[in-house]
């Protein structure tokens, strides 16, 4: 019975996901498109919640839905989105691309279905992993990997920062220094 | 919600049904309540009186009075717009606001569902009116309605942070990541107790809510002598008075809830005093909810607004170190504060 | 809402749309001279025009229901009046303050001064005085409400004859 | 020097650090102080004037609205001619009157058509107030006519004149001011009865001594009516029989303004007073009329006014007495008292209690002052207003005092300071 409805709500969560996705790519608007991600993500977030993965669902929803694309909306609103029909987003290699989609999905699915074929999903919540099992997994068997990430993660902000500014480093030692320069000459 | 899934069975279709409705009725109306506090509270606070003439006495159906004529009012969609994102964006708002109330615990067993990651799910889902309000400064075809939108989404970046530290800070106090949990967890109300730990946990995150629902002193992106009102600039009708009006004060009584809740000690009596506990939880929790909604509105007619650079320094450069470092302290404490402290 | 052309409503559901006008009339403020000091008078504190359900807050012409034109209309200004009142959804109110907006005023002989802001709009209360007393607002505010309260919504929906002239944009050949 | 400057910039940095700190130390403390006051205005009386209920008692001189004194106007044009708005219409047309006497030259005079001031284009400016010679135009305080509709905006002059009923009187000069029109007082040596004597000889000069001199305090009327004889004989021109009843005495008897207009009438100077006032036009407004006829008869003095005025010495001084003076401290207190009873607020009590005490120090007999608890609505027609008065009789009830508006001066002007 209670399957029944999972798998029910799991087809409706998955047309949606998939609709949304089509959406993304298709759309002509980058705006849209980011709203169809959003559709997607939060349709993602739907199915986490059931396989009873609710930490992940509201991680999904909280950073990608909440940040990420709040934060790609904002970066294309600042830049440029005109409102309407937009130009082309053609290019020449998208036969490559439809290849390389179609051998990544399809390598994809082989592996998940190579290695999790025949396994049963939980269907009642006893079985399921809590968010007590996702925190004791990270902060014990995976705890250094998980710190990795995080230091990596760091690197990554420090570099974007590094890369963005382009301003050359004005310190008051250098001030001092071009005003005693320019004293100089104007002494000599 | 896994459980409903699970416990899908008919006796939990109609208290399903029986609590959706509650929370459906229980929204709106506490919208308009809000509203009419707000033009009182704000009006006695500026030596006014507010409305006295709609409804007879003192004003009490001044709301219901903008709800029912901003509803008949021509709905104007901007021949320029973007239709479709324009018509939905107070959807988007309005609807993730109407979700927070599912889990905010006016008593022990006066909840729709408490959830395991409760404080979480509370989190992710108020972070999505951002994107109501990016489509619908966006989809207007105004400059002043982008500019609000983008304000609004730069505000919520730098604010959600602040928030979701300090509530961190809670949820580590408690040990539990479920809003009844962390009602259950506070003897004291955490404001109380820890010393220090939990009042500056408040103050950041009344700053932080303050600020991510866009009220005053944070209100840049609706500032009305900037930009009009920014995102809201080209609705009328259903549409502002949904995606704005309701859901400000909508909002505004949510993040309330969850302070009360995080903070104040939820249903639960201020002090940990016997006697106290004969006044049942639900008028407690009402109670400090009147204070918290108070607070917000005192707030609102007392500063001046902030300038955006400001706002942005006082998040990045107050905020989220303090929280940051708040959380440290709170595991300090955790770790090695002793037994009787505790409680 | 094309509905509310239609039908006839009943008398309890018109009452109470009358009613839902009559005190919640958020107000568009033009202030553009000495009139707009008494106008902000008549909204600060003193005199408390929210009292009356007439709410200053709304910043943009798309929220409010009532414009409040206070102060002298110059050809040049004519057109963003025009333009606001324009853009301000259907069932919408005008109050013409003060002699000014009225018919011109001390300005009456001007080359520059539009004689009345009814050129432009249709004016539903003209509240005279050069300027008028706050209360003096106050009671052209309670004078609409009246009118209001006694209106057919129908007929208010189909909106106002646009017997008034298109003004074109300042700047362009012709002008006003 | 440079030491100088380096202890003064010393002394600075230590300012700036200390300043510094303590700014450090109050971080925070201005967000609450902020709150406080908002706090404890929330529990602060309010400062709404709740319009509609409650009405804030404006002063006196407030320009709402300008009210027309019909009877006082003589088509004279004035005011449409200063109008900076030309908001002002006014229409009329000639009438003939037939001669008094057989042989006589039949007179003609305006009559008033359409008195209208669009109060759409009216700037309140008040220069037509000032300007209007014959006292026709007041200032009212209403401003409660805002219209559906731009002509409704244009009162004509019935409308005007129900205005009148709202006009209030003027606010209280200051201790020992000078009315307007009034002649320096003289020279604190000089006897009352020489003061008076000193009063140029205009064409109000002599006539206006006698309703002041009649109030005063016996000694002063004494020396006054001794004056009179030398004055009047000074002052030919002015009939001081019309005068009299105009001045002081025309509230309490019915009878003088009759009495005044016969007596005209056997002077038979062919003045606007003596034809208006048989004429019948408006009986209630026999002072006025007279008021006029004392400004008119100024251009054709008479030698049977001049005989009147002699003749007429014995009578007036003893008939004024009767009215006892009253201590003006006392009429001060009495007034602010009823005045603050019946609702009015203290500043318009005092001020009119200030009125009624000078009124009484000069000896002016005075009318009850208004009081205005509740106003009425002023577009509504003042019922009994447009009653035709009774012929010859008192004045109607509706009439405004003398005391009421600036025709005040006018009276007052006559009591030259002894």
């Amino acid at each position: 019975m209670e399957a029944a409805w999972q798998e029910g709500l799991f087809f409706v969560f998955a047309t949606v996901i998939t609709v949304s996705a089509i959406g993304v790519v298709t759309a002509r608007n980058v705006i849209h498109a980011a709203l169809f991600l959003v559709a997607t993500l939060i349709g993602a977030a739907c199915i986490y919640i059931l396989m009873f993965a609710e930490f992940v669902a509201w991680a999904q929803v909280l950073v990608y839905v909440g940040a990420i694309v709040v934060l790609m909306l904002f970066g294309l609103m600042l830049t440029r989105a005109p409102i309407g029909k937009y130009g082309e987003y053609d290019n020449d290699q998208k036969g490559l691309a439809a290849i390389v989609a179609a051998a990544v999905f399809g390598v994809t699915a082989w592996v998940l279905i190579d290695s999790f074929e025949g396994v049963e999903l939980p269907t009642d919540r006893v079985a399921a992993t809590t968010s007590k099992d996702v925190g004791e997994a990270i902060f014990s068997s995976y705890v250094l990997p998980f710190e990795l990430v995080s230091v990596l993660l760091l690197a990554a902000l420090v570099g974007a920062v590094v890369i963005a500014r382009r301003d050359e480093r004005v310190t008051s030692r250098t001030i001092d220094a071009a005003r005693r320069e320019k004293a100089r000459e104007e002494d000599v | 919600m896994p459980e409903f899934i699970q416990n899908f069975e008919l006796t939990a279709w109609w208290i399903l049904a029986i609590k959706l409705i509650v929370v459906l009725t229980v929204v709106p109306v506490g919208a308009l309540a809000g509203g009419y506090a707000l033009h009182k509270v704000m009006a006695h606070l500026q030596h006014r009186l507010g409305p006295m003439y709609a409804g007879g006495f003192h004003g009490w159906a001044q709301t219901l009075a903008d709800g029912i004529k901003f509803v008949l009012k021509e709905d104007i969609i901007p021949e320029k717009a973007d239709k479709p994102v324009f018509k939905y964006a107070p959807a988007i708002i309005f609807i993730p606001i109407l979700l927070l109330y599912l889990v905010i615990p006016v008593d022990r067993r006066l909840i729709v569902q408490d959830l395991d990651v409760g404080l979480f799910y509370l989190l992710a889902v108020s972070s999505i009116p951002a994107i109501g309000i990016l489509m619908a400064g966006w989809s207007s075809a105004n400059k002043y309605a982008l500019i609000g939108a983008l304000r609004s989404a730069a505000q919520l970046i730098a604010y959600e942070l602040p928030i979701v530290l300090s509530a961190a800070t809670v949820a580590m106090l408690a040990g539990t990541l479920s809003v009844v949990g962390i009602v259950e967890a506070q003897d004291w109300p955490f404001l109380f107790w820890p010393p220090g730990i939990g009042l500056i946990a408040f103050i950041i995150f009344f700053a932080g809510s303050v600020a991510e629902m866009n009220l005053p002193p944070f209100d840049m992106p609706v500032a009305e002598s900037e930009i009009i009102t920014g995102a809201f600039t080209e609705y009328s009708g259903m549409r502002f008075i949904f995606g704005y009006f309701f859901a400000e004060t909508a909002h505004m009584i949510a993040f309330s809830g969850l302070a009360v809740t995080f903070f104040l000690g939820g249903y639960r009596p201020i002090v940990p005093w016997e006697p106290l506990t004969v006044i049942p939880g639900i008028v407690w929790f009402m109670l400090k909810l009147f204070v918290m909604v108070f607070l917000y509105l005192w707030v609102r007619p007392t500063f001046p607004r902030l300038r955006e650079d400001q706002l942005q320094k006082f998040a990045w450069k107050g905020l989220i170190p303090g929280s940051l470092g708040l959380i440290l302290v709170a595991g300090a404490w955790i770790l090695y504060a002793p037994e009787w402290l505790w409680h | 809402m094309a509905v509310m052309e239609k039908v006839k409503l009943p008398k309890p559901a018109a009452w109470a749309l009358n009613w839902s006008r009559r005190y919640s009339l958020w107000v568009m403020q033009f202030g553009l001279a000495c009139c707009g000091i008494e106008m902000g008078a008549a909204f600060a504190s003193k005199f408390d025009v929210i009292r009356f359900g007439v709410i200053p807050f709304p910043a943009s012409p798309r929220q409010a229901d009532l414009l409040v034109v206070a102060g002298t209309v110059t050809d040049k200004m004519a057109a963003p009046l025009k333009r606001v009142y324009d853009q301000m959804p259907e069932p919408k109110y005008v109050i013409s303050m003060g002699s000014c907006a009225n018919c011109g005023g001390p300005y009456w002989d001007s080359y520059s001064v539009t004689k009345g802001c009814d050129q432009l709009m249709p004016v539903d209360v003209y509240v005279p005085g050069c300027p008028p007393r706050p209360e003096a607002l106050l009671q052209g505010i309670i004078r609409l409400q009246a009118k209001i309260d006694g209106e057919d919504i129908q007929e208010k929906w189909k909106g106002h004859d646009t017997l008034i002239p298109h003004i074109p944009e300042p700047g362009l050949a012709g002008g006003i | 020097m440079a030491l100088d400057e380096r202890e003064v910039q010393r002394e600075m940095d230590a300012a700036a650090h200390k300043l510094r700190k303590e700014k450090k130390r109050t971080y925070g403390i201005g967000l609450l102080k902020g709150l406080a006051v908002t706090l404890r205005h929330l529990f602060k009386h309010n400062t709404v004037i709740e319009y509609p209920d409650v009405k804030q008692d404006l002063p006196s001189r407030t320009r709402g609205v300008i009210a027309l004194k019909e009877e006082n106007c003589t088509v004279c044009m004035l005011c449409a001619r200063e109008c900076p708005d030309w908001c002002i219409y006014i229409d009329s047309h000639k009438e003939t009157l037939p001669p008094k006497r057989a042989g006589g030259r039949p007179r003609k005079r305006n009559v008033l058509d359409r008195f209208a001031i669009d109060y759409a284009l009216c700037m309140y400016c008040g220069i037509c107030v000032e300007v209007c010679p014959y006292d026709a135009l007041f200032w009212s305080r209403e401003f409660e006519y805002a219209e559906y509709d731009i002509r409704e905006l244009t009162h004509e002059k019935e409308k005007l004149s129900d205005w009148m009923a709202t006009v209030l009187p003027p606010p209280a000069l200051e201790e020992g001011a000078l009315l307007p029109g009034q002649p320096e007082p003289p020279a604190p040596a000089a006897p009352s009865g020489d003061g008076a004597a000193a009063v140029p000889a205009g064409d109000t000069g002599a006539a206006e001594m006698k309703p002041a001199s009649a109030a005063r305090p016996a000694t002063q009327t004494a020396s006054a009516a001794e004056v009179r004889p030398e004055q009047a004989a000074d002052a030919p021109k002015a009939p001081s029989a019309v005068q009299e009843p105009a001045g002081s005495e025309h509230e309490q008897a019915p009878a003088p303004a009759a009495t005044s207009a016969t007596q005209v009438e056997e002077g038979q100077p062919p003045t606007k007073a003596e034809t208006e006032a048989p004429a019948g036009s408006a009986a209630a407004t026999e002072p006025e009329a007279q008021t006029r006829a004392v400004r008119e008869s100024g251009d054709s003095p008479s030698a049977t006014a001049r005989g009147e005025a002699t003749g007429e010495i014995e009578t007036p001084a003893p008939a004024a007495v009767p009215t006892p003076t009253e201590d003006p401290d006392e009429v001060y207190e009495t007034v602010l008292k009823d005045q603050l009873e019946a609702g009015s607020s203290p500043q318009v009590a005092e001020a009119r209690a200030k009125v009624a005490r000078v009124k009484a120090e000069r000896g002016v007999r005075r009318a009850p002052t208004p009081i205005e608890t509740e106003k009425k609505v002023p577009s509504a027609p003042v019922t009994g207003h447009f009653t035709e008065p009774v012929p010859g009789g008192a004045p109607a009830a509706e009439e405004p005092k003398p005391e009421q508006g600036p025709v005040e001066p006018t009276d007052e002007e006559k009591g030259p300071d002894g």
